[in-house]
C-alpha cells in the first residue's frame, strides 16, 4: 500500500479526523476534499456547510468555487450569505472549521492577507473570506496545508485570524474566544496537535516514509515532537479509491 | 416601480462616474454582462463594493472604471490570484485604487445592516485578527447588558446595486433561486438598482410561498440579459463555466493581453453575445 | 439530532418546572396540541416568551403554567382581550403574573440576536415610547460611526422553543411554509426544542431550493400532531378556525367556565383529539 | 345618497387617502378594512404589507388576524417576521402607516398600553405590537378610529406610539424622527390634520350630517377647526357597494 502520493496521504489523514455526527463548515480546495472524501468514506452523517449559504450538501463533485451549482443543487436548503454568517456560524451551530493558510505560526495563527507589510505588501493575497469569523466561532478547528519552511514560518507578517494568539491561555484571556481553536494540523508530512498546556503544534504523527530530519527542514521554527509519536496508518484501499474516484469526476466537470 | 429598459439605457440612467456601485452574486448570479457594459460606457472613479471581487472587478479594475474598493476576499476561487486586481493595487495600474478590506462576516453583515435602515451592523466578530487595526472602518461597542465588546463596522448603503437574477415578472417583481448570497440586501439598501434577468415572465403564479422575490418598487431598472451571468452562472438555466474561470488566468495575466482580450470580446460586444452561453452552457440544473 | 418521541415524552424530557419557553407562531402554526400537552403535565414556573400570546398562553396561564411573560401584543386578533391574561396581570389570578413588555419590532429583532448568537439585539425602536421608560429591559447604544443612538434589547435564548411545522423527513429535518413568523429563530436560539409536525414524510426531495429548513441537529424532539395548530392552521393542511377565536372569548371569561372547558377539552384529552381539527376543516391552501 | 352608516363613511374616507402607489403597512380591523377598499376601488396598485411578513398581498375576504391564511395565499411572497420589521419596516420601505389608537391626543400620540398606571393598570390594554415602530419609520401615518371623548382625550395615559409629542417640530428635535407622522386622522365624524405650525389635529372635512357640536362633544381636548372646512363627499355607489361586498363575504368565510 505505498501507491499514493504524499498529497493523497494529507487529505485522507485530515478527511479521518472529521466525525459522523460533526457540522463541518468546509472551505475551498484541500478541505474541501478531505471534508467529502470524510462523507464518502466512514462520515456518512457529516454534515457539510459551505459559506455560500448551502447547508448539509452531498456534492458529487468537488466544487471549484465555495458555490458552484453542485453545491446548492445537492443541499437540504440554502440560505443567504447574511444568514449563514449570522444564524449558522456566529450562532455557534458549526463544529469544525476546516481552514487553510499561506503563513502559519506554531500557535495556528494564520496569515492569508498579506506578504511584507500592509500597506505596502509583498505580495497581497486573497485574504480574509470568511476565516477570521470561522477561526473564533466554530467549536474547534482543523488546518489543512502542505508543509514548507515558507508556509510554516516563525512569524506571521499579518495576523489575519485568531489560532491559540500567543500560546498558553491568550485566546480565552486576551480576546474572550471560548471556542477550542485549532486543534489539529494535518500536513504532507504529518499531523500536528496543540500542546496541551503551551498550545504549540507538536507533531504526534508521521506519515509513513516520512522522516523527522524533512519535517524539521519544511518547519520555519524549532518544530517539537510529542514523546510518543505513531505512524500515520497508510490510505487503506477503499479511502484511495473513492478519493480517486472523487478527483477524476471533479476533473472531467470542470473540464467541460 | 421597476422600469424595463435595454441594458445601455440602465446603466447610462443608473450609474454616474464616482458613483458607490456593489455588484453581488456569491459566485452564482454575477451580473457580468452589466460589467461589462459599464466598461463599455468607460465609467470611472466607481468605488466598487464586493464581497469576492473575481473575475467582474478583475476586468472593471483592469479597465480603469474603479477608485476604490470595498472587499473581503479577493482571487479566483479555486484558480488563484486575480492578476489585474493586484496590478492594480501592488502597482498602480492603470490607476491607484484605494482598498477597504473586510472579512466575509463583517461585509454580510454590514449589507444585512444597510437593508435594515442601520448605520451600522454589530457582530462577534475580528477577535484577534489584525484587520481591525488597519482599517479604520472596523470599531467596536459594548454589550449594555452583558458588557461583552462586539465589533461594528459602517452599513453598506451603495449608491447603486447591480444584480443579475432568474425572472422578471411583467409586473417587475424579480425573482432570485438558489445561491441568493447578498442580492437581496445589496439592492434594499443601496440607493438605485438595476437588475439583468434571464427571462421575463407573465407572472409568479406558482411560486413557493417563501420564494426570494424582489418587488417592483425596490428596484430601478430591470433589463432581460439571457445568459447574462456568464461564466458565472444561473440556477435553472446553465452552469458555471469554471473552464472559463481557469482560462481567465491566463488571459490576465499581462497587461496587453488582457486589453486585447477586453477590445475584442468586451468593447466590441454587446448583451446579446451573453444570449450564446445561457443556450451552449445547456447545463440546466437538475 | 433530533429524536421521534411521544408528545408526552418530547414535553416531558425537555420543559421542566421554570424554564424560559418560546412557543411560537406568528398566528399560523402556532403549537396547540404541545400546550395542551404542558398543561397536562401541569408544570408550573414557566417563564413564557411569545410575541402574541393569544389563546395558547391564555390557557397556560389560567392553569397556572407561568408566573412570568415577555410578550409585545397580548389579545385575542380580531376579537378582543385574553381575560385569562388580563385577570393574571390585573388581579394575580390563578397566581400573580410578572411582565417584561416589549414591541413587536423589539422582540422580531430579539429572536434575530439570539438565533445569531449575540448578547443583545440593536434597532431604531422605541423613539418617543415611554416603554423604554417603564421597562429595564430597554438599553440604548451609539452607532460608534454616526453617534445615532440605537435601541438595545437582550436576546432572546430560550431553554426550549417548541413549535408547529408542516413536515419532518425521516432523517429529523423540518419543513416551514407560508407565514414562518420568528420560529427558525426561536429554535435556533434555544438551547432545546421540539416540534410538532402535520405529516412525517420520507425526504425532502421536492422542495424548492431556498425552502425555510431546520436541520435536525437543530431539533431536540420530533412528534406527529396532525391537526396540532389548531384552532391555529397550517397553510397547505387546514384554515384557521376563525370560529373558534370567536367563542374562545366567551370560553375564558369566567374563571369556572374556563376551568371546566379545560377540564373537558384539554385535561381529559390527548393529542389524538387535534387529528380531527386537521381532517374536518378541510380547508386546504389553495 | 344617505342610505350608509357612519362606519362606511368613516372606511371609506380612510381609503380615498390611499394612493395608487402606496406601499401601506396594515394593522388589523378598520385599518384593513379601509386599505383593502381602497385597493378594490381607487388604488389597484396599491401594495399592502401585513406585519405577519405577507408582502403584497390581495386578501379577498378580510384577515380576522394579522396573519390569516389567505393574506399568505394571495401575497407575492412571505418573509420571516425579523426581516419584515428589520428590512421592510425599519429599512424605510414603507410609504404609509395604518394605526388605531385606545387613547389619542391632540398630537397624534397614540395609547394602546395601559389605561391607569402602568404598573397598576384600571385597563391593561393588548400593547404596542407593532405601532411604536410603525408610528416612527413608516413615510406618513393615517390614524383611523371612532370619535369619542373617552377615545380623543386631554392626556393619554401612556405614550405607546409617538405623534408629534408636544407639537411643533418635537418630533424631529427632541426624537431626531425625520418621518412625516401623522398626517390625517379619519373618524367616524370627521378627518383631521395636523396644523403646519403647531402639529394640532385639526378638523378640515366634516362628513356629511355632522354637526361641529358633535364633534366638539366627542373630543376631549378644545378641538380646533380649519379656516376653510369642507364637507367630506359622499360615498358613491361603487365605494358602496364594493365594501359591503367585502363585509358580506368577510362575515360568511369566519363564521363557516
Amino acid at each position: 500500500m505505498s501507491d499514493y502520493t504524499a498529497n493523497e496521504m494529507m487529505s485522507i489523514a485530515a478527511a479521518r479526523a472529521l466525525r459522523n455526527d460533526d457540522i463541518c463548515f468546509v472551505g475551498i480546495g484541500l478541505p474541501s476534499e478531505a471534508a467529502n472524501l470524510a462523507r464518502l468514506t466512514h462520515a456518512p452523517g457529516l454534515t457539510l456547510i459551505y459559506e455560500s449559504g448551502t447547508l448539509a450538501t452531498k456534492p458529487d463533485v468537488l466544487p471549484l468555487s465555495i458555490g458552484d451549482g453542485e453545491l446548492c443543487e445537492t443541499a437540504l436548503t440554502t440560505v443567504s450569505v447574511p444568514e449563514m454568517f449570522r444564524y449558522w456560524l456566529q450562532g455557534g451551530r458549526i463544529t469544525v472549521g476546516f481552514l487553510g493558510a499561506a503563513q502559519l505560526d506554531r500557535f495556528g495563527n494564520i496569515n492569508t492577507t498579506v506578504i511584507g507589510d500592509y500597506n505596502d505588501p509583498k505580495v497581497r493575497l486573497p485574504g480574509g473570506g470568511g476565516a477570521p469569523e470561522i477561526a473564533t466561532s466554530c467549536g474547534e478547528i482543523f488546518i489543512v496545508m502542505r508543509q514548507s519552511d515558507r508556509g510554516f514560518v516563525d512569524k506571521i507578517d499579518f495576523f489575519t485570524s485568531l489560532g491559540h494568539g500567543t500560546g498558553g491561555d491568550d485566546r480565552l484571556r486576551t480576546y474572550g474566544v471560548t471556542t477550542k481553536g485549532p486543534s489539529r494540523l494535518v500536513t504532507d508530512l504529518c499531523i500536528m496537535e496543540p500542546d496541551p498546556e503551551t498550545k504549540e503544534f507538536t507533531v504526534t504523527s508521521i506519515h509513513p516514509g516520512v522522516t523527522r530530519t524533512k519535517i524539521e527542514e519544511n518547519t520555519g521554527w524549532a518544530v517539537k515532537f510529542a514523546d510518543e509519536v505513531a505512524e500515520t496508518p497508510h490510505p487503506n484501499a477503499e479511502e484511495l479509491e473513492v478519493l480517486r474516484a472523487l478527483k477524476a469526476r471533479t476533473a472531467a466537470a470542470h473540464s467541460a | 416601480m421597476a422600469e424595463f429598459l435595454s441594458l445601455a439605457d440602465a446603466i447610462e440612467s443608473a450609474i454616474s462616474d464616482g458613483d458607490s456601485v456593489a455588484m453581488e452574486g456569491f459566485t452564482h448570479l454575477i451580473p457580468h454582462a452589466a460589467g461589462h457594459e459599464i466598461i463599455r460606457q468607460r465609467r470611472s472613479g466607481l468605488r466598487l463594493i464586493r464581497m469576492t471581487p473575481d473575475i467582474i472587478y478583475d476586468q472593471m479594475i483592469g479597465m480603469g472604471c474603479a477608485d476604490r474598493i470595498m472587499y473581503s476576499w479577493g482571487g479566483n476561487p479555486g484558480v488563484g490570484s486575480l492578476h489585474r486586481f493586484r496590478d492594480a493595487i501592488q502597482n498602480g495600474w492603470p490607476g491607484p485604487l484605494e482598498i477597504d478590506e473586510h472579512s466575509h462576516a463583517a461585509m454580510a453583515n454590514a449589507y444585512d445592516a444597510g437593508a435594515a435602515g442601520l448605520p451600522c451592523a454589530v457582530f462577534r466578530g475580528y477577535r484577534g485578527a489584525q484587520l481591525a487595526e488597519v482599517n479604520p472602518n472596523i470599531k467596536s461597542i459594548n454589550c449594555p447588558f452583558t458588557g461583552e465588546k462586539l465589533a461594528a463596522v459602517p452599513a453598506i448603503r451603495a449608491d447603486v446595486a447591480v444584480i443579475h437574477a432568474q425572472k422578471a415578472s411583467r409586473n417587475g417583481d424579480v425573482l432570485l433561486e438558489g445561491i441568493v448570497g447578498v442580492q437581496k440586501e445589496a439592492v434594499l439598501g443601496a440607493k438605485r438598482s438595476v437588475v439583468t434577468v434571464e427571462e421575463i415572465v407573465d407572472d409568479f403564479a406558482d411560486l413557493p410561498p417563501n420564494a426570494v422575490i424582489l418587488p417592483s418598487w425596490t428596484i430601478s431598472a430591470i433589463t432581460c440579459v439571457p445568459g447574462g451571468a456568464h461564466p458565472s452562472y444561473a440556477h435553472g438555466y446553465y452552469s458555471r463555466d469554471n473552464a472559463f474561470y481557469k482560462a481567465w488566468d491566463e488571459i490576465a495575466r499581462d497587461r496587453d493581453g488582457f486589453r486585447a482580450w477586453m477590445q475584442e470580446h468586451v468593447i466590441g460586444g454587446g448583451p446579446e453575445d451573453f444570449a450564446r452561453h445561457g443556450k451552449a452552457a445547456g447545463g440546466v440544473a437538475s
